[in-house]
C-alpha cells in the first residue's frame, strides 16, 4: 500500500506543470477563450509533441500505456491553468470509446492520428430532455441497406464544434430510457445531413448542437456491439469522471493557494484580512475539503483497478464531494476576495466557472447522491 | 400581537394589484431586457409610479411620500414582489433622497429632491474606494477647499450604473487628522463636470453595470456639500442601516422559490420531475421555512421602527441572512438549469438551445455572490452584531 | 398589525417569570426532578393559585379565557427555568381535549377540577409500533354494551403516572393508520385492567407505558364523536406543538445568554475566549438562529386565528425550525463551555436534554420537513 | 500508487478474523456492559491481546511492539473495527508507553514497559486543568523539588478512569519563569501515594468516568520523573499529534453506520423502514461519503508517516473531520431511536419499554459531545492548522 507516484509518472506531471507555468498565464488562456474555435491548435500541436495525447492509449497504436492515474496527474495540471483544449473530449471521451470499443481498423485509422494531434473527437450523448440520464436517448439509428440511418439531435457536445469524428449513442431498440438498445456510431462531422450549431460556455469551451438529418453510415461505424452501448459509456464515463475530478482537484488547488495569498496581503482595518479567525478557521474548512477530496479522488483510481467491489458508489461519492468541496471553495474564494472577486478581470471567477461546468457534467451532486443512495440503501 | 389585515388594508391590496396589472404591462418589461432601452424603460415606470404618487413609499409626506403605515408598505412591496415588479433604483430614491431631506438645506431640498421623485436625474453611489473594501472609512479620495469650491481628486469604486448617472454622492476625506471616521464629508458631485472619467468594470457575469469613477481635480460648489464638512460620516451611517433592511429582499426570494417550483415542476430527469425529487424538494423547504421566518423578522423589526426605534444591528441580521437566502435561491434555480447554465446570453435562441433560463439563471447567482459583499460584507455585519448586540 | 402584547398578556408573562426567578432555580429544580414522582404537587398547587393552570379555558368554567398567545408567553417563560410540572400533558393537552370535544358533562366535572389543581390528566397517543404517525393505533375500543372494552398498549405517556385520568387514542374502525376510525376516550387511571409502568425520561419527567387489559368504559366516556378522534387530535396537538416551540425557545435563549455570559468571563490564552472573533461569529448564528425560531413561533401563532390557510405548514416549518435552531444552539453551547458542558453539575447538559425530548414530540424536524414537502411540493 | 493488498496480507486478515472470532467471546462482551465487571473485562482482554502478542502494534519491536507495517497495522484496525471489537484504554499502551520507551531512562523502561504490556498496571492521564483548558500549557499544578522528591500540589481533571488508575502521567510546573510552555515536567506519580484524592464527576451521560484528581502535597521519587525537568512540553507534544490522529476513529465510525443501517431497516414510520426515506438516505450519505474520504485521508498520513514523516498539523485535520463525523454518527442513530433516545439507562428492559438500543444511543451521543473538546478542541485544532498549513 503506498501512495507514491513512479518516477516516470512524476516526469509526466512535471512536464504538464512546467507547460502551464511557463507557456499557459492567464492572458494566454483569456485569447485563446476570445478565439472562434475556444482552443489553440497551436497549443494542442505542442501538447502532441510532448507526447500528452499518448497517454491513455496502447503501445501498439504509439501510446504512452498510461494507467488512470497518469489521466489524473495530467487533468490536474492542466485545471491548473484552466487549460481550453479538449482533452477530456477528444483524448478521454473519444480516444477511450475507441480504445475500449473500436474495432482493429477504428484503433488504427483513428488512435495514431489522435497522438498526432491531426484528429479531432467528440461524444454527443445529450439529448434536450436528458439532463442526467445517459440513457435517456431519443436519436434513433435505422439499420438500413448496409449500415445505418441516424436522426436525432444532440445538445451541448463538448468540442463539436472541432470535431472531425463524433461518437454519437443513439437508440437501435429498446424505450427512452433503457439501458440496453443504445448503440454507438462513428460519425464524420462532414457527412451529409450532419448539422452543427455551435455557441460558447461559461467556461470558455465551444460546444454545440448536432442535428443527425437522415445521416447515413456504413455498418462498420458501430463501436463495440450493436445494443451493447450502454456498457462502453458507462466504462467510459467513469474514466472521465476520474479525469475531470483531478482537473477540479487542481483548480481547488489553485484557488485556495490564491485566495490564502490574497489574504496575507489584502489590508483591512489595518492588518491583513488573513489574520482574522473567524476567516482562518473558514480558510482550514476549504483546506479540508480540498484533502478530502483528494482522497476520495485516490480511493476512485485505486478502486478502479483495485479487488474493491464498489467503483459505482465510489464514482457517486466523489462526484458528490467534488460539487460539495467545489461550491464551498469557489463560493470562499470570491467572497475574500471581496469586490474583485466578482470581477471578469480576475481569474478567480473563470476558475469558478469551470468548476461549475465540472459539476453539472455527468451529473451534479445531488444526482449522484441520489444515485449514490440508490445503489447503497434500496432494496 | 395581530397581523390581520383590516378591511381598508384589503382595499388598498386591491388597488396595489390592479395598478401594477394595468401599468406593469409587457411593452415595457420586454424593454428592461434589452441593455439598448434598460435606461430608458427605468427612467419610464419611474415616471408612471411617480405619476401615481407611489414612488417614495419611505419619504415623509412633507417631500412627496406616500404617507403609508406600516403595514401599507409591507402590502405594497409584498403585491409588487409578487407581481414581479421590479424595485425603483435605489441610489436617489432610497439613498441620497432620505440624507438630503433629512441633513440638507432648504435650497438643496428644493433643487434636488424633485428631480429625484421625477427621475430627471439618475444618481449613482460614490462609497467604495480600491483599498478601503469594507473598511469603508478608510476612504482617501480627497477634497480641498479652495475658495467656494471643492477639488475633488481619488476614484470611487464598484458604481453601479455610474455610466447613465447624472450626479453622483460622494464621501471624501476633507481632513486627516484624528480618527478616520472624521474628517470625511458628504458632496453631491454633478457628473458631468470636468475631470470625470467612468471606467466600466466588466463583472463575473459577463455584464456591464459596475464602475470605477475617477476624479481629476474635479471642482464641486461648497453649496453641495450636505451638512457640516467633516461630519459626513454620520450622514452616511444613517443611511447604512435601511441599506441594510432593504436588502433582506425577502419579497424577492419569495417569488422566484414560486418560479422555481413551477421550473421543476417542468424539469424531468430519468422520467421524473425535479419537484417530485425528495432531495431537490428538501432543498426547497431548507430555503422556504428560512424564508416564511425571516419574513416575520423582517416585520418584526419593521413594527419596532413604525413604534418609534431606528433601525439597529437587527438590520444586520436581515442583511445576512436576507443576502444568504437570495444566493440559496439562485443557486437552486441555477442547479435547475443543469448543463445549460453554461450558456452565455445571446449565443442562441432558446429554440436553438432547447432550454429557456440556463443562461440567466447563472448571471444572476454570479452576480448574486456581490450580496454578501456589498453593503458591508457578511463579515463584517456579523462583527456588529456581535458588538453592538452581543457586548463582545 | 403588530407584535405588541396586552398589558394583561404581559402581567400574566412577568408573573410565570417572576416564580421561575424567584422560587425554581437550577437546585430547586434538580431535587423536584430527583423525587419519586418527578414533579412537585407543592409547586403545582402555586401554579394554581397564579392562576396559570386556568389560561386556555373558557370563563364559564372559570378560566381566564386565553388565547394561544398567552399558552405562548407561560410556556416560554416555563422554558427559561426548564419547569416539570406537567403544564403540558394536564393543561395543554388533556384540558385541550376536554376543551375542544368534551361533553359539557365532561367539561364541567373536570375543567374546575384543572383549574384548580386537584386533576392531573394525560393523554395516551403513542404505540411501540407508531413512531411520529398520531394516526398509527393498534389499541381497539370495542362496543360492548353500553359503553366500550378497550385492549391495547400506550407508551411514552407524558405525566401518565400522576395522572388521574388518561384520554386514550383507540381504533373503533379502520385500519391501522387510518385517520378516520379514531375515537379518544376518557379512563380514570384506577379503571378495572388499567396496568401502568413507569419511568423516568433524561429531561425528568416520569412516563408511562400503559396497559389497557378489557377495560370498560360507559358510552359516555367518549370525547367528542365516535370515529372523528383524529380532527381533535390534530387539533390539539397543533396548540401543542406551538407550546413546545415556546417553551423551546425560552430554553434556547437561555442557553445563549448562559453561553454568552460564560464567553465572557472564561479566560484561555490569556484574554476573554468571547473575544476570538471565530467564536464571536458563531454566537452571532446561535442569536440568528433564535431569532429566526422566534419569529416562526409568532407566525404559527398569527396564523393560527388569520385570515391564513396554512396554518398546518407553518407548524411543520416550526417544529423543522426548533429542531435546527436547538441543535445547533444546544450544541455550541456545550461546546462553547468546554469540559463543563458535559458535564451533569451545569444546567447547560439539562437545558440541552430537555430540547431534545421537545425535539422528538409530535414528530422530529425530519419528520416534518418530509411532511412539509409532501404539503407544498406534492402533486 | 497502489492500495492492493500482498497475498500475505491476506493471509493476515485471515488471521486477525480468526482471533476476533474466537478469543472476543460473548462472555467477555457481556462483561463490559456491566459497571461492576467492567474493569476487569477490560483487563482480561488486553491480556488475552497480550498474549498473542499484538497488545501493541505501535510500540518498537524491541519494546514487545508487533513489528508489522503500515498496511498490517491498517488491517488489524479496520478488522477490529469491523467485529466491534473495543480498542484498548489509550493511556497506558498509546500515551504513556510510548513516553516512556522514547524519553524515559533505562530503569523506567524495565520498570513501567513489561507492566503496561501485560495490564498489570491502569494508567490514567494528568494532562488538563480547570483553568487550563485547551490552553494545556497555562497549567498550574505545582512540583516543588525537596532532595529526591517532588512535592506536587494542585489538581487535574477530566481524568478518565481515574478510579480505577494504579498510576497516573501529569504534567506539572516546576518552573514559573519564562514562557508557559518552559518549566513544565512530566512526572509519573503513583495513585496509591498518600494525598492523592479522587473526586467523581458524573457526565452528561449520567455516567461516571471522568475525575478530579487532587493532589495534596504527594511525594513523588524524582526517578519518576521523565527526561529533564522543565522540559516536559517536549515530550508532551510528541504524543499529542499521535493521540489526535488516534481520535478520528474512522473504522469504529464506519461499523456504527453498519449498524445504523440495520436498525434503519427495521424502524419503521407510516408503513415505510426508515433506510427507505430519502431524507435519512440523504443523512447517512452525507456521512458515508466523507468517511469514505476520511479513511483514505487517514490512509495518506499514516503512509507519509510510514515512509519517514511525522504525524503533523495533518493530524489535526483527522481530528477534526474524525470527531464531527462520530458525532453525526452518534447523531443520526439517536435520531433513529426517536422518543426512546428519552428512557434513562436500567428504567426498564428492553422488553417492558419496546425498544433496544435508545438509551445507549443517548448516552454515545451525549458523552460525544466531548470529543470535539478533549485533546485540543476542534477549535485549537483549526488554530494550528491555520498557522503550521497555512501559515496564518
Amino acid at each position: 500500500m503506498n501512495f507514491d507516484f513512479t518516477e516516470e509518472q512524476g516526469m509526466l506531471r512535471d512536464s504538464v506543470a512546467r507547460y502551464i507555468q511557463d507557456s499557459y498565464d492567464f492572458d494566454t488562456r483569456r485569447s485563446i477563450a476570445a478565439s472562434p474555435e475556444g482552443m489553440s491548435h497551436e497549443h494542442w500541436q505542442t501538447f502532441a509533441e510532448l507526447g500528452w495525447l499518448s497517454v491513455p492509449f496502447a503501445e501498439e497504436h504509439g501510446g504512452f500505456g498510461g494507467s488512470p492515474v497518469d489521466i489524473m496527474l495530467v487533468m490536474e495540471e492542466l485545471g491548473k491553468g484552466i487549460v481550453l483544449e479538449p482533452y477530456l473530449a477528444t483524448v478521454v471521451l473519444f480516444g477511450g470509446l475507441l480504445e475500449r470499443g473500436g474495432s482493429a481498423a477504428q484503433q488504427a485509422e483513428l488512435i495514431p492520428r489522435i497522438i498526432e494531434g491531426s484528429c479531432q473527437g467528440a461524444f454527443a450523448y445529450l439529448e434536450r430532455q436528458s439532463r442526467h440520464e445517459l440513457a435517456d436517448i431519443t436519436t434513433t439509428a435505422k439499420a438500413q441497406g448496409d449500415g445505418y440511418q441516424i436522426n436525432g439531435e444532440k445538445v451541448v457536445v463538448f468540442n463539436g464544434a472541432n470535431a472531425d469524428y463524433v461518437i454519437v449513442s443513439a437508440r437501435t431498440s429498446g424505450e427512452q430510457s433503457a439501458t440496453d438498445g443504445i448503440t454507438l456510431l462513428l460519425v464524420p462531422t462532414d457527412a451529409a445531413g450532419v448539422e452543427r450549431v455551435s455557441y460558447r460556455l461559461m467556461d470558455g469551451q465551444v460546444v454545440s448542437n448536432i442535428v443527425f438529418n437522415n445521416v447515413e453510415v456504413p455498418a462498420e461505424s458501430v463501436i463495440g456491439a450493436e445494443n451493447g452501448g450502454y456498457t462502453l459509456i458507462n466504462g467510459v464515463v467513469t474514466i472521465a469522471t476520474i479525469a475531470l475530478a483531478a482537473e477540479a482537484l487542481g483548480i481547488m488547488g489553485q484557488l485556495n493557494a490564491k485566495t490564502l495569498e490574497y489574504t496575507k496581503t489584502r489590508k483591512q482595518f489595518g492588518v491583513a484580512i488573513g489574520s482574522f479567525q473567524a476567516l482562518q478557521h473558514r480558510m482550514v474548512d476549504t483546506f479540508m475539503a480540498y484533502e478530502q477530496t483528494k482522497s476520495l479522488l485516490y480511493r476512485a483510481v485505486c478502486e478502479l483497478d483495485g479487488q474493491g467491489d464498489d467503483i459505482a458508489a465510489c464514482i457517486h461519492a466523489l462526484k458528490v464531494m467534488v460539487d460539495r468541496s467545489g461550491r464551498l471553495i469557489f463560493g470562499e474564494a470570491i467572497q475574500l476576495h471581496g469586490g474583485m472577486g466578482i470581477t471578469d478581470e480576475l481569474d478567480i471567477g473563470h476558475y469558478a466557472k469551470r468548476l461549475m461546468m465540472i459539476n453539472t457534467t455527468f451529473g451534479d451532486g445531488d444526482y449522484h447522491q441520489a444515485q449514490f443512495n440508490q445503489l447503497r440503501y434500496a432494496g | 400581537m395581530d397581523t390581520k389585515f383590516a378591511p381598508e388594508d384589503l382595499a388598498f391590496r386591491e388597488e396595489v394589484r390592479a395598478f401594477f396589472d394595468e401599468a406593469y404591462d409587457e411593452e415595457l418589461q420586454s424593454r428592461f431586457k434589452d441593455l439598448t432601452t434598460f435606461k430608458d424603460a427605468v427612467i419610464e415606470w419611474q415616471k408612471r409610479l411617480y405619476k401615481k404618487g407611489w414612488i417614495a413609499p419611505g419619504w415623509p409626506k412633507e417631500y412627496g411620500g406616500t404617507g403609508w403605515n406600516a403595514t401599507q408598505k409591507f402590502i405594497y412591496e409584498t403585491e409588487r414582489s409578487a407581481a414581479g415588479v421590479r424595485d425603483v433604483i435605489p441610489f436617489g430614491l432610497n439613498m441620497v433622497g432620505p440624507v438630503i431631506y433629512s441633513f440638507g438645506t432648504e435650497e438643496q431640498k428644493e433643487r434636488f429632491l424633485p428631480r429625484i421623485l421625477s427621475s430627471d436625474d439618475w444618481w449613482c453611489q460614490g462609497y467604495s474606494e480600491t483599498g478601503a473594501g469594507s473598511d469603508l472609512a478608510s476612504l482617501k479620495t480627497r477634497a480641498v477647499r479652495e475658495g467656494d469650491e471643492y477639488v475633488v481628486s481619488g476614484a470611487k469604486i464598484w458604481t453601479s450604473y455610474a455610466q447613465y448617472a447624472d450626479w453622483i454622492f460622494c464621501l471624501v476625506r476633507t481632513n486627516s487628522e484624528g480618527k478616520k471616521q472624521d474628517g470625511i464629508s458628504f458632496l453631491l458631485i454633478d457628473m458631468h463636470s470636468p475631470g470625470i472619467k467612468v471606467n466600466p468594470i466588466v463583472s463575473i457575469d459577463n455584464h456591464h453595470s459596475l464602475n470605477e469613477v475617477e476624479f481629476n481635480d474635479v471642482r464641486v460648489p461648497v453649496a453641495n456639500l450636505i451638512g457640516e464638512q467633516d461630519k459626513g460620516w454620520t450622514y452616511a451611517k444613517a443611511l447604512l442601516a435601511h441599506e441594510r433592511t432593504a436588502i433582506a429582499g425577502v419579497p424577492d426570494s419569495k417569488r422566484s422559490l414560486t418560479e422555481i417550483r413551477s421550473f421543476a415542476a417542468r424539469e424531468v430527469n430519468g422520467g421524473k420531475s425535479l419537484l417530485s425529487d425528495p432531495l431537490f424538494q428538501k432543498r426547497l423547504s431548507d430555503i422556504e421555512i428560512e424564508l416564511m421566518a425571516l419574513e416575520f423578522t423582517e416585520l418584526r423589526v419593521l413594527a419596532s421602527v413604525a413604534s418609534g426605534g431606528a433601525p439597529g444591528a437587527e438590520s444586520s441580521l436581515l442583511k445576512i441572512k436576507g443576502t444568504e437566502m437570495q444566493q440559496a435561491v439562485q443557486e437552486l434555480r441555477m442547479d435547475l438549469a443543469a448543463y445549460y447554465q453554461g450558456v452565455l446570453p445571446n449565443e442562441l435562441s432558446a429554440e436553438q438551445l432547447g432550454h429557456e433560463f440556463g443562461s440567466q439563471a447563472r448571471q444572476t447567482y454570479m452576480y448574486g455572490r456581490a450580496s454578501t459583499i456589498y453593503g458591508g460584507s457578511n463579515e463584517v455585519q456579523k462583527n456588529i452584531i456581535a458588538k453592538a448586540v452581543l457586548g463582545l
